[in-house]
């Protein structure tokens, strides 16, 4: 008997600490790995997160859109037509994630370690008193030297503000706009279009991620009714039609209804 | 002790240890009392373990590459009751998997560290910084000239251990066979795998 | 010891007495362990007379009112020399800033010279205390009344001048709004001094 338990969302340290919360999870319930099912709860955590941050982070998404391909690519089996490179591509992106899994899930471990380590250094209670004034002759004279002027640089050092030495690393700009105004923006696009492509649709996007963004929207549609998906070679490109009919085409729709 | 260990050492060893401020190494005692280290080592090794046997409340012990007193774990309790602010600054799971990963890939610099992690350390790592447990220990030789970040002695003594020799070989840590196959299983990307799978586990419910 | 002393008393007594920095007055031991003042007393005097018995490097004794461990005064000799061997004579970069924020800023809290520095300044402030240079100098009227610090007289008199009064002012050096601004900004924020010493080379330096 299965029995759904409503969890406390639990606050997910990054892509792969909820991606291996969700794989984990379903080791232990069935004993059987489906990737529909974690794809889908991801996909459903990051709707949620995207309502609530936009300024979310770009490896979540840049891991659903790794999830998507090899779930799109077990669905759609078909040996023809193959294109070898983005099929190697997809193994290499593939490998490269385990690995990435493997790693966090390594330090995850070691970080329990460490805090068994903390635990018990913080039931100790170090002495740091020093000598006694029994020694204070003996006691080296700290402020010899010391001026009234090599106080007042001390304290103008003291409280200049110290340059910040942070630098932007990521190479990525932060996501400019969510999930949900994609779908927002495609609400208005694709009723004048009513039939395009993926490529067509994505064609002014420099970032992979806005890709990532847009092809996220269009599942998400793609579940709600609004338009029909085909792609006829597999890693070819998907043609989007405008169905013209949803759930409740004149309320917003909702966004976070991943599952199904 | 050993035969040409006087009393006095033994006895100038625990007088240095009980003014010291902070963890005091061996070679330094060593010089001080103008013994081998290698002797004042055991010294001080002996010292703890007869303290302990002894029942005292206090310990010496060995951290962050010195030796030092400490009260005993035992009596926590009342220690922290005598200290009013002596609710220790508690770290965060984000900040622990922060410090392991620096722990174990020292020198790394932060971008490393966000690959690793997936997400920005950038807060987690300033407030590791702020509080000293990690420090810059130098550049990277490449382009970039990235900070790099290493622990500090500080990361040894919230540990309690002398060296980072202490911490467990990461091989210790490797994700179990389970795990790894579970992983692969489910990003395998060959859908006849799945179907196998899938009718195994039917059987399996069948029995 | 008497009947009614439990082995866990006396433990406790040494480990508070040990992490304590000034002498512990009998009746505060007796209300941390639960233990009338009269035993307390008792325990620590038999504690004093074991040591001595058994030869340790270190006392307990009474002094100001107050239980505190200290060297056995035959290991002067060694400690003296420790003093002046381990540790090094000149005031650290960091601790002359703390030091410098104390006298202008006095009366001060530590939480006050934490948020201006951006890093712990417990240890240099301890050095500092144990030199006499700073010292309490009441408690702020606020809720948590924390413990206010200012400089004493043997500070004016190494720096040789007569009174604070005798300092540069600080306006002349605040010279424009921008630069408030930053401050004020820096004090909201996490310490982030990448370059900086880490809190824990404050303590080493400052000894």
């Amino acid at each position: 008997m299965k029995v759904a338990i409503e969890v406390a969302t639990p606050v997910f340290e990054g892509p792969f600490d909820l991606l291996l919360h969700l794989i984990m999870r379903e080791e232990v319930d069935i004993h059987e790995i489906s990737l529909a099912t974690i794809v889908d709860a991801y996909l459903l955590e990051l709707a949620k997160m995207a309502e609530l941050d936009l300024e979310i982070a770009t490896e979540f998404l840049l891991i659903a859109a790794t999830l998507v391909e090899i779930k799109s690519r077990r669905l759609l089996p078909g040996r023809e037509n193959v294109d070898l490179d983005e099929e190697l591509a997809l193994w290499e992106e593939r490998d490269l994630l385990l690995a990435r899994l493997l790693e966090c899930k390594t330090f995850k471990d070691v970080a329990k370690i460490l805090a068994v380590f903390v635990d018990d250094a913080d039931r100790v209670y170090a002495r740091t008193t020093g000598p006694d004034e029994r020694f204070a002759e003996v006691t080296p004279d700290l402020l010899e030297g010391l001026t009234i002027q090599k106080l007042e640089r001390g304290f103008i050092n003291a409280i200049t503000p110290k340059p910040q030495m942070s630098i932007n690393y990521y190479h990525v700009n932060p996501i400019r706009f969510t999930v949900a105004e994609a779908v927002e923006e495609l609400m208005t696009e694709l009723p004048r279009k009513l039939r395009t492509s993926f490529r067509e649709l994505t064609a002014n996007f420099v970032e992979r991620l806005e890709v990532v963004v847009r092809f996220l929207a269009l599942l998400e549609m793609y579940k709600q009714g609004y338009i029909e998906i085909d792609q006829v070679d597999r890693f070819g490109d998907i043609t989007v039609a405008w169905t013209g009919i949803g759930p409740d085409a004149e309320t917003n729709m909702e966004i976070d209804s991943y599952e199904g | 002790m050993k035969a040409d260990v006087t009393v006095e050492t033994v006895r100038a060893v625990e007088a240095i240890l009980l003014v010291a401020q902070e963890p005091v190494p061996t070679d330094l005692i060593a010089q001080l009392v103008e013994m081998p280290s290698a002797t004042i080592e055991q010294v001080c090794g002996q010292l703890a373990a007869s303290y302990e046997e002894a029942g005292h409340g206090f310990q010496i012990a060995k951290v962050a590459g010195g030796w030092r007193f400490q009260s005993h774990p035992d009596l926590a309790p009342y220690v922290e009751r005598f200290i009013l602010d002596g609710q220790r600054a508690r770290l965060s799971g984000a900040a622990l998997e922060t410090l392991a990963i620096i722990a174990y890939k020292q020198p790394i610099s932060r971008l490393q560290i966000a690959s690793i992690r997936g997400v920005d350390p950038d807060a987690v790592m300033r407030t590791l910084h702020g509080r000293a447990y990690i420090a810059p220990v130098g550049r990277d030789s490449g382009p970039g000239q990235a900070v790099m970040w290493g622990t500090t002695q500080l990361f040894l003594e919230k540990l309690g251990i002398a060296s980072l020799e202490d911490l467990p070989p990461i091989a210790t840590f490797v994700p179990d066979a389970s795990l790894v196959e579970a992983l692969e299983k489910t990003l395998r990307l060959d859908p006849d795998e799945v179907v196998e799978e899938s009718a195994r586990s039917d059987e399996a419910e069948a029995q």
